[in-house]
């Protein structure tokens, strides 16, 4: 377990936010982490809907499965959370 | 947010004054614990703690010689308040003029003699720039003083200092009138600048104007310059006046004298919270003794130019000196 | 982008924004006296007024004496004074407001 | 009479530079205090402040602004205004009090360091009015709430805010530091009594006092009302700095500080003005909408003067416009949601009325910003509230210290600007906030905001708890929906539907 902080940017929300994951997660559950802070707070739920992750700016998004660790990302980058129909 | 601290319920008063016995006076209200940059001594300001700005207050204002663990519970013996100081000042200033009305009406400015006219422009006309320097760095204490009661004493002072200046302006231009082509209006600078009565004065306002460290700073300027010049400037030329039928001259100067008491009242008040912590008596009576010799040849310098009063500069040094003894230094 | 919003600027409309007093009706009045052939504008928002006019706009205090029925001291202006659109000119017997660029 | 006309005299009285010979001029004016921007000082002969008083004719009129004041105070003292008034109209008087009244305080040092190091003698007497001015807008401002005190803790906060960690209060702190208190006198000539006196506070002290006349608070009205006509004097202060700079080829520099000034009080108003005028002031009581008063004040009247004097629009003036539609919206919603961090009880103001009113003011409001607010109603009606709470920080901008925020819903549009300096990543909220920030890195460089103090382990524990222990801020000071959320009680028979356009 390693805490790994990030900035959450996420799709239809209003501001950044500051979360934390961990080095060991996937992206689906870092999209996760980010999700808990805006979907159903501020960000209507879309049944049948993923959300995918990508580094700010960039327009591909990472691939589900892909540890932190693994990704080349380092702590408080800003991430962007996008919904998307699973593939 | 997991166990629940107390409710915090409403207090009488600011919390930080709730801790008192006794209800707060206005003056509590609006006066106390009003500086925010005296929070963090690392860093004075919500920005970088080491940008050039940030330094200055970290060394001339934190790290003083002269320190006290609570600077806020500094408080001005007169609780002088924004509206309090316009009352009093106002009605003051409703005197002052009458008084400018009224002698004018009679004519006084003619009844004066051209030897008198001449001392005026030597002596007294030229004092605006004193009293604009001692606005000037009252000004600079205002900002610096570790405590908001400290800095409001500061302002009102600045502001009493333009109200000197203004007196002497407006006296400056009326005497123009009466005394066309004898410097009123136009010399004065030359003779701040180079008149031998006014040279002692100007080396030390000079020298007090660069004294950064805030304590230093008020004690060049509360305790030293101020007494000084007052004295010699102010109570000594109103008896010089009084001598030579300048009755205007010696009102005006008892009138701004009510306000060089107020200052030294204030001054004595804040020596007596700084010698309350062991150490600082000592470092304001080097301080004091430091600043002395100048203030001793401003006083002779100033004094010897003067007609009519040939005990002033002895005069004046022994009441500074006194003021000195009365305040524990 | 608001392009209206963002060319709000272009306007050449002085004068003061006085809080609302018993000094604003004279203060009109007097700006309708002191500025002929101007058109002066009245824009009432209850806690304060905005009287202007294009390019400058004078009230003398003699006008406004007369306006008021007392004697007025120009200084007395600043108590209800809260801001004022263009450069301001302040005098003992009047003050101004003028714009020196025409835009 | 035989009392000589000011003018005939004033002169005099602003003519007191003399070459100093003791000390070096540059001692006596050290360049870091003055910021004369190689300016000689003979050049500064020019500076003619065109508002003008004296002595004798301040403390009179002043005398009687205070008398005026005061005395509406206590005839209306027993009228219980507070207890009666809409909550959203009590959280603006906290909100304003809790970030004015030191901040005035601060300014009367700023105005001391002009007295001290303005290069010009009439600058230099200017300022000593202004520093009395700003004593006066501290006092007035803690005395005020003081009386509240007794009835509720938040009003605490008019004195207490300042010295907390508290965000606001950080954010406060920062922009009124950068703006004016630890500046040099030419820069705070115009960065404060020309960008955020003459343009801004209007905003605050005018604007809002339409809405709080019309919402019958007539104290507070004739309070702030009252105020400016201070501000409105001493601001002018900057003006012929300006002049002085420009003349002297300085126009570029010159320009730079109005920039600086004019984007950091853009923010600190667009969170302060902005929520108070479109939210917390009720929708029968609103005089115009905050982009309307910003188009009256800072458009019509501020950016006007700025090209009087010769200088050129912002180079941000299309995107500062832009934001005139969105951010503070952005600002309300968060200090809503983030309510336990605050020393107010925001209100909402989101009723179906209110509603179609922003939708009319700021057309497509409901598709952006209304999206949120539909979510955070249907937690409110389920009983959801914890999801109407925060968990975490947002991130906050390096420049302004308030969380970076833009558009949500279909016009989601929210994102950071980055910059790299010395090895450290800075987060801001847009362009404007990032090119502050490279106008003098030095200056901000090791500040930490508030997210970088948790992820530094300032804060402990690390979680929002642990926040608001670090911001001094407990249950009975802690914001709260105004209104209990009986607001939302509005949607349960009928869901929101935009009204026909």
């Amino acid at each position: 377990m390693s805490a790994f902080p990030f900035i959450s940017n996420f799709q239809g929300d209003f501001l950044l936010q500051l979360v934390v994951s961990d080095v060991n997660a996937n992206m689906d559950e870092v999209a996760e982490s980010a999700a808990y802070h805006s979907v159903g707070r501020r960000v209507a739920p879309q049944p049948g809907k993923i959300v995918r992750v990508r580094k700010a700016g960039e327009a591909d998004f990472f691939p589900r499965q892909l540890k932190v660790a693994d990704s080349g990302l380092k702590p408080m980058d800003c991430l962007e959370f996008i919904f998307a129909n699973p593939e | 947010m997991s166990q629940s601290p107390e409710l915090l319920k409403p207090l009488k008063t600011w919390s930080h004054l709730a801790g008192n016995r006794r209800r707060p006076s206005e003056y509590e209200i609006v006066s106390t614990n009003l500086h925010f940059s005296t929070d963090n001594p690392d860093a004075p300001f919500e920005l970088d703690p080491n940008f050039a700005m940030a330094q200055w207050f970290k060394k001339y204002r934190n790290q003083s010689a002269i320190t006290h663990p609570d600077w806020n519970s500094f408080r001005d013996p007169d609780e002088i308040v924004y509206r309090t100081y316009n009352l009093i000042q106002d009605g003051q200033e409703t005197y002052v003029f009458g008084l400018f009305d009224q002698f004018s009406d009679r004519e006084h400015d003619k009844a004066l003699s051209s030897e008198w006219s001449a001392v005026l422009a030597k002596l007294y006309t030229p004092g605006r720039y004193l009293w604009h320097a001692l606005q000037m760095m009252s000004a600079y204490v205002c900002q610096m003083a570790p405590a908001s009661t400290i800095s409001n004493c500061a302002t009102y002072q600045a502001a009493d200092h333009l109200r000197w200046l203004t007196h002497t302006a407006y006296r400056t231009t009326e005497l123009s009138k009466t005394f066309p082509g004898a410097g009123f209006g136009s010399n004065e600078q030359a003779c701040w600048e180079k008149d031998a009565a006014w040279q002692g004065i100007r080396e030390l306002m000079e020298k007090a104007l660069v004294t950064w460290d805030w304590a230093e700073s008020f004690v060049a300027l509360n305790l030293v310059a101020k007494p000084a010049v007052e004295e010699a400037t102010m109570r000594s030329l109103g008896e010089a006046a009084r001598h030579n039928g300048d009755t205007l001259l010696g009102l005006l100067i008892d009138a701004q004298m009510a306000d060089a008491a107020r200052h030294r009242k204030w001054a004595a008040a804040l020596v007596k919270k700084m010698i309350e912590q062991e150490g600082n008596r000592e470092r304001l009576v080097a301080c004091v003794n430091a600043w002395m010799p100048l203030a001793e040849k401003a006083i002779g310098g100033y004094c010897k130019q003067l007609p009519d009063v040939p005990d002033a500069a002895a005069k004046a040094l022994d009441t500074v000196k006194t003021f000195h003894r009365s305040i524990g230094l | 982008m608001n392009q209206s919003v963002a060319d709000g600027y272009k306007n050449n409309r002085v004068g003061p924004i006085l809080r609302s007093s018993d000094l604003t009706e004279a203060v009109i009045e007097a700006a309708r006296e002191d500025n002929p052939g101007k058109e002066v504008r009245v824009d009432d928002k209850g806690a304060y007024v905005r009287i202007d006019a294009e390019g400058e706009l004078i009230i003398r205090r003699e006008t406004l004496e007369r306006s008021l029925g007392r004697p007025f001291k120009m200084a007395e202006f600043e108590i209800n004074l809260g801001s004022f659109a263009g450069r301001v000119e302040t005098t003992n017997e009047h003050i101004r407001f003028y714009f020196q660029k025409s835009i | 009479m035989a009392i000589l006309e000011r003018s005939e005299w004033y002169d005099v009285a602003r003519d007191t530079n003399w070459t100093p010979s003791y000390v070096k001029e540059e001692e006596l004016f050290p360049d870091q205090m003055t910021g004369g921007l190689g300016v000689s000082r003979d050049k500064w002969k020019s500076y003619d402040e065109p508002y003008k008083t004296s002595y004798p004719e301040y403390v009179k009129i002043q005398r009687e602004k205070d008398s005026a004041a005061y005395s509406v105070k206590a005839a209306l003292d027993r009228s219980q205004m507070i207890e009666t008034a809409d909550p959203g109209w009590a959280s603006i008087l906290k909100s304003h009090y809790g970030a004015i009244a030191l901040g005035e305080y601060a300014a009367m040092s700023a105005e001391a360091r002009m007295a001290r190091f303005g290069m010009a003698p009439g600058m230099r007497n200017m300022a000593t009015f202004g520093m009395m001015d700003e004593n006066r807008h501290a006092q007035l401002q803690l005395y005020f709430p003081h009386e509240h005190c007794s009835k509720d803790r938040q009003f605490d906060w008019a004195q207490k805010a300042y010295h907390t960690n508290e965000w606001a209060a950080i954010a406060a702190r920062h922009a009124f530091d950068d703006l004016f208190l630890s500046r040099d006198a030419t820069s705070i000539a115009v960065m404060l009594t020309f960008a955020f006196e003459t343009g801004f506070t209007n905003m605050q002290f005018l604007g809002l006092a339409a809405d709080a006349a019309e919402a019958g608070d007539y104290t507070f009205s004739s309070l702030i009302s009252s105020i400016q006509t201070d501000e409105s004097r001493h601001a002018q202060i900057g003006g012929p700095a300006l002049q002085v700079l420009i003349e002297n080829g300085k126009k570029e520099e010159a320009e730079r500080l109005v920039y600086m000034g004019i984007a950091r009080a853009w923010r600190i108003f667009g969170v302060l003005t902005g929520p108070a005028m479109d939210y917390y002031t009720p929708l029968s009581h609103r005089k115009q909408s905050f982009k309307e008063f910003m188009q009256e004040w800072i458009v019509g009247q501020f950016e006007r003067s700025l090209i009087e004097l010769g200088l050129d629009l912002p180079w941000y003036w299309d995107q500062m416009i832009a934001e005139f539609d969105y951010q503070h919206h952005a600002y309300h919603l968060g200090v809503w949601f983030w309510r336990p961090t605050v020393w107010w009880n925001p209100a909402a103001g989101v009723t179906p009325d209110d509603r179609d009113w922003l939708e009319e003011k700021y057309p497509g409001w409901n598709d952006t910003f209304g999206k949120c607010w539909d979510v955070i109603i249907d937690n409110i009606l389920a009983g959801r509230h914890e999801k109407t709470l925060p968990e975490t920080l947002p991130i906050v901008c390096n420049m302004s210290q308030l969380p970076i925020c833009a558009i949500p819903g279909n016009g989601w549009n929210v994102r950071d600007y980055p910059a790299e300096y010395q090895g450290r990543t800075y987060h801001f909220n847009s362009e404007i906030d990032r090119w502050v920030f490279q106008q003098d890195p030095v200056r901000y460089r090791d500040h930490m905001s508030i997210v970088d103090r948790m992820l530094a382990g300032l804060i402990q524990p690390p979680d929002l708890g642990g926040a608001l222990k670090y911001m001094n801020i407990a249950p009975g000071e802690c914001g709260e929906d105004a209104h209990k959320y009986a607001w939302a009680e509005a949607y349960r028979a009928n869901p929101y539907a935009k009204k026909a356009a």
